[in-house]
């Protein structure tokens, strides 16, 4: 993917310092609206950093479209169950790291089962079909979770500290406050996301994800067998779901409504587009930061609780500019 | 115009002879539509350079050429779907601006396609009443009271789609959804379809593409007893040199988005130049 | 328990017709039992707090059944219905539940507000006394236009003006010029206290500012950031629910809050809330308007004719803690009504208009919680045709890591200001539905 | 044997283009009309009526609304329930502030307003397709809830923020929303007003602008070659369809749970409505029926089924199995017959045509 590096490194400093100076002029004019320069660097990082989070979630989903086509809405469920079942291992008295191991084992076997009871026979079904299906599955494994393991609040805790801390508190009043989880769960989204990039590149089951990708057809004339794909790319994606999962889950507890979550991934998706993981990460980043900034500097003049739509508002007016999202590919129509 | 004051036409001559008949000393003079100086490039790929070339009233205009040589994309242009960044057409003496495609089907100008473009959820005879929407009139309250002037507008087109139904052969699959029919009968369903619009001028993109030898002879049967029944201007792609050389009353040959030559059928046969980049060498 | 859940579960998902663990306290003798309702939810985003109250609810019915044969000798018929704090699912399991015991249902009890919402015109027709124990409408303490709707023993509006006095008071007197937070679930619950807050903002001279929160709440990260870092308030005040309590506890130490400063209404005010956030969520207060633990003789029976015996609904450890208290004041106060009026109308099962009558003369003196083997559980109750809550205190709990710990003493609300309060908002809602107000004059 | 239609010949158009072409099923969809118009109130109890079929024909008009949208349009939409809160809150807001006007009125009103909405939130679908455009109709269903949630002028200031249904008669004492109204009275103008809309759906789609919409669906790029405006005919269909899944919501709000709140109307709600006409199929009245059938009845017979074979579970067994009966219920249907219940039903009536001689 050819990507320019320099405008990455001038666009989003020129956009931030852009709005912020723009809210400082607000400000300026109307006393109502709170600014310093700290805070707004506080509300942004706050914000990218939970935008990380979404990324986490919004790439589960970037791996199956990408692979199969599917927009797998079950996404969020897998985040669920994963999180549900290694707390559940954890309270037989394993140590979290088994307990995660042992955990990605049973997506792994959650993804076999999906890829044999479901996408099997539904091979050669239009899109919307198999979008279908995944939201049975989401059910489903929302159900299957719950009776499991119960639906009361359950804690995970795999000693990440949360305490805040304080950065550069002699250039700003009062310091900008950071909040430890946060930096550590973008950290490990970030060598995730590494990972993957690893796995895409260099391996030779990352290269044949890639060919089914691009091409079905020719991947399958090559003799890349498109069930031991969806196997595996179900498997990957069911592993990034246990890692948002642990990230989610440790942050606030497990329980039913991590299921939902997926609905914050969404407008990330459409910005960042379906098929691309630097626009799921760069998607996500944009729409943690956008939202947290809407809500703190914009909920003065038009209502607060306006994160649920913003987001996806946000991402609708960058849809009707670019169509294919931010990464997504060009769509040439013909006739 | 009422669609009942022509819906009796295409049924007179039904009895006429439906083999293929030579059309060489045709002549036309008023000129329907002219392309001047077209260019379409998609990002730095150009796919028309520089092409003029005219359609007159009443005649069978072929477009030939080899593959990716820019045919369909010239029936883009023509029909709106695409805009050329260079040129000017002109339609019936207008100059035209930039338009979408329904506005060149609202001036008449209908077209199928290479790939069948038929609504494949619905039936034949659905297929070819969408021909007929521009044409309706009744308004949206009116459709859903539906019992009243709507029936009878329905009906009115439903009899005129009847006659296409007719002439083109295909009373037996009416109600039958056009997923389910082989390739051959959906071309003719497009057909059908095209000329539910009541075309001036009808651009037809491969028409017998894929089709066998009986299916073929036909398919240019229908295409001459539209162009003379109706007064259809056709313009049409075609690869089977014997079909374009038989009914075409002028061609226009297209390489590499380049206009190579012009006129009729027995002169481009012979242009040096078309032998050598289509005819000649074997392919 | 996981480990008997995944038994279960894995049981019944096989759909073996073997019956699994009884859902329902079943009475002896269902010709004469006393038929209570269970709308309940022990699934959905809110089943954390969902759950132990159900259970606190029914193992108390059941209590009663096992230790005295019921009420008086009537047996409790206790039937759930599995509502997720979905308000068209309640409605429907009010439906289907309304019909399926032995007798006329005693009471409903839906634990949502919008669920209460959506029962009262149900309930008003259908004749039967709905208990909204501390959350649903407020001004339906008017028993003048709520005939049917019970609010005992507090109101939100009752616990806002409780909050404001805790602070009032922690403040030394004056709330001049102090700036206080509402951080609320953005629903029909969570609104309830604003008209409340903000009279007394004109009143006292504080500065109120409101932060709505989407439900199901897992949002909040801007909501805090805003809370702790531009306003600054002096106290915050918090009506969440659910995974927005925790998250809400999580968001404000994470950025740094005095937890002492931070107060939740009593349905923030539970483990479950305070328990993911670990140490810093030590120093949070919530209101309540009964006791914790399991220091109570009654408590002690469920313990040892349920729990001993395997039969109890949830866990042991769940006993005792402030939902499934909670649980147990409502099944009691339900239960009470039904003994009083017994009194009046003979011990057998009674209808609804009769248990009406047993809420509009309830009158739980100390003495007789004490009798109850409740001593100290709640204050004194009393009800009457206008009134419908009753007493409306509270007092403020504070968690100390482990378990909470009253911080104050009760609180009686400032009814003279709250009681026409109640009244002007209950005469708009009679005007818009064009009820007649009851004259209760006429009522014995 | 008896479901033939040799003899039955067509002599005109206009009876080939009618509704049910074969006399038996003519026969069929009057006598059960017929039914439930005459019989049923009087035999069913008050939880059948309230609680089933009622928001049976609440979902009905829904599903109908979507499946003109999604079915017959190809645009997938997400944003059911913003609408179905329009249809609400405007309803409420028209009915509070002009009480002496009809409440069947007010419906129409309310969907009228609904379709205005639907229309601008149908806007990017002129530019955006498939899930892209499903993802940013969840824009119009997340910013509607928030602008009934925050505003408190269309709840009249109410506290809480909670719509409560007034008393409203059809016609003198024939009470249909409010305490008066009985489940009676609110079955038969439910019932009677989604039959008439239903038939103004069935008219829509066999005129015209039926045929733009499924040119569209099919094939948009043919469809605008032969004349079809394509914003014409996308915008037309979600202005059509909001006006339905508008009175739906109005029907929700003041006749089913009778007190409402936005949250009654969150994106679960869209998912439901969507489910219904995947399941029921798409592009099919018939199917927008049985979906809606399929969807409310399923967990109610899941959450009684237990109780009546005398297996007593935990409720929240019970919520959950539900769950996951429900989802493997999904994926079962979409494997055994993709194109929906509407598709079943008709192969059934194929057999039943050839019954019992299959040949």
């Amino acid at each position: 993917m050819p990507m320019r590096i320099l405008p990455w490194l001038i666009i989003p400093p020129a956009a931030i310092i852009g709005l912020g100076l723009l809210l400082q002029g607000i400000s300026a004019i109307d006393s109502q609206l709170y600014f310093t320069w700290g805070y707004f660097l506080e509300v942004l990082i706050a914000g990218t950093l939970q935008g990380v989070m979404y990324s986490l979630v919004a790439l589960g989903f970037v791996l199956i479209f990408k692979a199969s086509s599917i927009f797998n809405f079950a996404q969020g469920s897998m985040v669920l169950f994963a999180a549900l079942t290694m707390v559940g291992l954890m309270g037989w008295g394993l140590h979290w790291t088994l307990a995660f191991l042992a955990t990605a084992g049973v997506m792994v076997l959650l993804a076999m089962a999906i890829e044999r009871a479901v996408l099997r026979p539904l091979v050669n079904q239009p899109h919307i079909i198999l979008f279908m299906a995944t939201i049975g599955i989401f059910y489903f494994l929302d159900g299957f979770g719950q009776t499991l393991w119960g639906s009361d609040v359950k804690q995970l805790d795999i000693g990440i500290p949360r305490t805040p801390i304080f950065i550069f508190e002699e250039t700003f009043e009062g310091g900008i406050l950071v909040n430890q989880f946060d930096v550590i769960a973008a950290l490990v989204g970030g060598a995730l996301v590494a990972i993957l990039a690893i796995f895409f590149q260099k391996t030779r089951i990352g290269r044949a994800l890639r060919a089914v990708a691009d091409d079905h057809q020719a991947a399958l004339s090559v003799g890349i067998p498109l069930k031991t794909i969806w196997a595996i790319v179900w498997s990957v994606a069911g592993i990034v779901a246990l890692v948002t999962g642990v990230m989610w889950g440790s942050k606030m507890g497990v329980q039913f409504t991590l299921a939902l979550i997926a609905l914050k991934a969404l407008p990330v998706l459409i910005l960042g587009g379906l098929t691309s993981i630097p626009g799921a990460i760069v998607g996500g980043l944009i729409i943690g930061a956008g939202e947290q900034i809407a809500e703190v500097f914009l909920s003065t003049y038009i209502g607060s609780a306006i994160q649920d739509w913003f987001a996806y508002v946000l991402a609708m007016l960058f849809l009707l500019i670019r169509p294919q999202g931010l990464f997504g590919e060009k769509i040439i129509e013909r006739v | 115009m009422s669609a009942v004051a022509t819906a009796a036409a295409p049924n007179q001559n039904q009895q006429e002879d439906g083999g293929v008949t030579q059309n060489t000393a045709r002549v036309f003079d008023e000129v329907l539509l002219e392309v001047k100086d077209i260019s379409l490039a998609f990002g730095g790929v150009k796919a028309l350079t520089n092409i003029s070339f005219d359609i007159r009233k009443g005649e069978i205009r072929a477009i030939i050429g080899p593959n990716g040589a820019g045919k369909t994309s010239m029936l883009n242009v023509i029909n709106g779907f695409y805009h050329p960044q260079d040129g000017t057409i002109t339609y019936k003496g207008q100059v035209r601006r930039k338009m979408r495609p329904h506005n060149a089907a609202k001036q008449g100008i209908a077209r199928t396609f290479q790939n069948v473009a038929l609504f494949k959820g619905m039936s034949t005879l659905d297929n070819i009443m969408t021909g007929r929407l521009l044409k309706m009139r009744t308004n949206m309250l009116l459709q859903a009271i539906y019992w009243g002037p709507n029936q009878r507008e329905e009906i009115r087109h439903r009899e005129y789609c009847e006659q296409i139904i007719d002439f083109l052969e295909i009373q037996a699959i009416r109600k039958t959804p056009v997923g389910r029919l082989p390739y051959g009968l959906q071309k003719r369903v497009e057909l059908a379809r095209a000329l539910a619009m009541e075309p001036e001028l009808l651009l037809l993109d491969e028409p017998m593409a894929g089709m066998n030898v009986e299916e073929k002879e036909d398919m240019c049967r229908f295409v001459l007893d539209v162009n003379e029944e109706f007064g259809t201007t056709i313009a049409l792609i075609e690869h089977d040199m014997g079909v374009v050389m038989d009914i075409s009353d002028r061609v226009v040959v297209l390489d590499y988005g380049r206009k190579l030559a012009d006129g009729p059928p027995d002169e481009v046969r012979r242009d040096e130049e078309v032998i050598r980049a289509y005819l000649g060498v074997g392919h | 328990m996981t480990l008997k859940r995944l038994l279960i579960g894995s049981a019944a998902a096989a759909l073996l017709a073997v019956p699994v663990t009884a859902t329902s306290v079943q009475a002896q003798d269902e010709d004469n039992a006393q038929y209570f309702p269970g709308l309940q939810y022990r699934s959905g985003p809110y089943a954390p707090s969902g759950i132990p109250f159900a259970n606190g609810y029914a193992d108390y019915l059941e209590m009663l059944n096992q230790r005295d044969g019921g009420i008086n000798g009537v047996s409790i018929y206790y039937e759930e219905c599995d509502t997720a704090y979905n308000n068209d699912r309640g409605v429907e399991c009010y439906e289907r539940l309304k019909d399926a015991g032995p007798s006329e249902p005693a009471a409903w009890s839906p634990l949502s507000t919008g669920i209460t919402y959506a029962l009262i015109p149900r309930a008003t027709q259908d004749r039967v006394p709905l208990l909204s124990m501390g959350y649903g409408r407020a001004d339906a303490s008017d028993g003048r236009v709520f005939p049917w709707i019970f609010t005992a023993p507090a109101t939100y509006w009752a616990g806002a003006d409780a909050l404001i006095q805790y602070i009032q008071e922690e403040e030394g007197g004056d709330l001049q010029g102090k700036k206080i937070a509402l951080v609320y679930h953005d629903s029909a619950y969570g609104r309830e206290p604003i008209a409340t807050l903000e009279r007394l903002a004109e009143e006292e001279g504080y500065e109120l500012s409101l932060y709505p929160v989407a439900p199901p709440g897992l949002e909040q990260k801007a909501t805090w950031l805003q809370i702790a870092r531009q306003l600054r308030p002096d106290w915050t005040l918090m009506w969440g629910w659910g995974v927005m309590n925790s998250t809400a506890v999580q968001e404000a130490a994470a950025i740094g809050y005095p937890m002492d400063r931070f107060i939740g209404i009593w349905w923030s005010g539970t483990e479950p809330d305070v328990r993911p956030a670990g140490n810093a969520g030590t120093g949070y207060k919530a209101l309540n308007f009964h006791a914790t633990g399991t220091d109570f003789p009654a408590i002690n029976d469920i313990l040892t004719l349920l729990y001993d015996e395997d039969e109890g609904y949830g866990e042991r450890e769940g006993v005792g803690e402030v939902n499934y208290n909670r649980g147990v004041l409502n099944a009691a106060l339900t239960t009470e009504a039904v003994r009083t009026a017994q009194a009046e109308f003979g011990e057998r099962p009674l209808t609804g208009e009769e248990v009406r009558w047993g809420f509009e003369n309830l009158h739980i003196t100390d003495e007789r919680w004490e009798e109850m083997g409740l001593a100290g559980f709640a204050r004194e109750i009393q009800l009457s045709c206008e009134d419908h809550e009753g007493g409306g205190s509270a007092y403020v709990q504070q968690w100390n890591g482990e378990a909470w710990e009253p911080a104050s003493d009760w609180i009686q609300p400032r009814n003279d200001e709250l009681r026409p309060a109640y009244e002007s908002s209950a005469a708009q809602y009679a005007e818009e539905q064009g009820i007649e107000l009851r004259d209760c004059s006429e009522e014995m | 044997m008896f479901y033939r239609e040799a003899g039955q010949y067509k002599s005109d158009y206009a009876s080939d283009q009618a509704i049910f072409p074969i006399r038996q099923d003519r026969i069929g969809v009057l006598l059960i009309f017929l039914f439930a118009l005459l019989v049923i109130p009087f035999i069913a109890t008050n939880y059948l009526l309230n609680s089933i079929l009622v928001p049976f024909l609440v979902f009905s008009i829904a599903a109908i609304g979507l499946n003109i949208l999604t079915g017959y349009c190809g645009q997938v939409s997400l944003g059911t329930g913003g609408f179905m809160a329009c249809g609400a809150f405007f309803t409420f807001k028209l009915t509070t502030w002009m009480p002496e006007v009809n409440i069947l009125l007010i419906f129409l009103m309310a969907g009228f307003g609904t379709a205005l909405v639907g229309i601008a939130f149908g806007i990017p679908s002129l530019r955006i397709k498939g899930f892209y455009l499903a993802i940013a109709t969840l824009a119009a269903q997340f910013f509607l809830i928030w602008m009934f949630t925050q505003n408190p002028w269309w709840t009249n200031y109410n506290p809480a923020g909670v719509i409560t249904a007034p008393p409203r008669a059809l016609f003198g004492n024939f009470y249909i929303t409010g305490i008066e109204a009985t489940p009676v009275n609110k079955y038969l103008f439910l019932l009677c007003f989604t039959a008439a809309l239903a038939l103004v759906a069935k008219n829509l789609v066999r005129s015209a602008l039926g045929r733009a919409w499924m040119a569209i669906r099919d094939m948009d790029i043919a469809a605008e070659i032969i004349g079809i405006r394509p914003m014409a005919a996308k915008l037309s269909a979600f202005a059509v369809s909001s006006f339905f899944i508008g009175i739906s919501g109005a029907a929700w709000a003041f006749m089913y749970t009778a007190s409402v709140e936005a949250l009654a109307f969150e994106v679960t709600r869209s998912f439901q409505v969507l489910f219904m006409i995947i399941i029921g199929g798409l592009g099919s009245i018939l199917g927008s029926f049985l979906g809606a059938a399929f969807i409310v009845l399923l967990p109610i017979a899941l959450s009684n089924l237990p109780a009546m074979v005398g297996l007593r579970l935990p409720v929240d067994l019970i919520a959950h199995l539900e769950f996951m009966i429900f989802g493997a219920l999904i994926v079962f249907f979409l494997i055994v017959e993709p194109n929906g219940l509407a598709r079943l039903w008709q192969i059934g009536k194929e057999k039943l045509r050839r019954w019992p001689f299959p040949y």
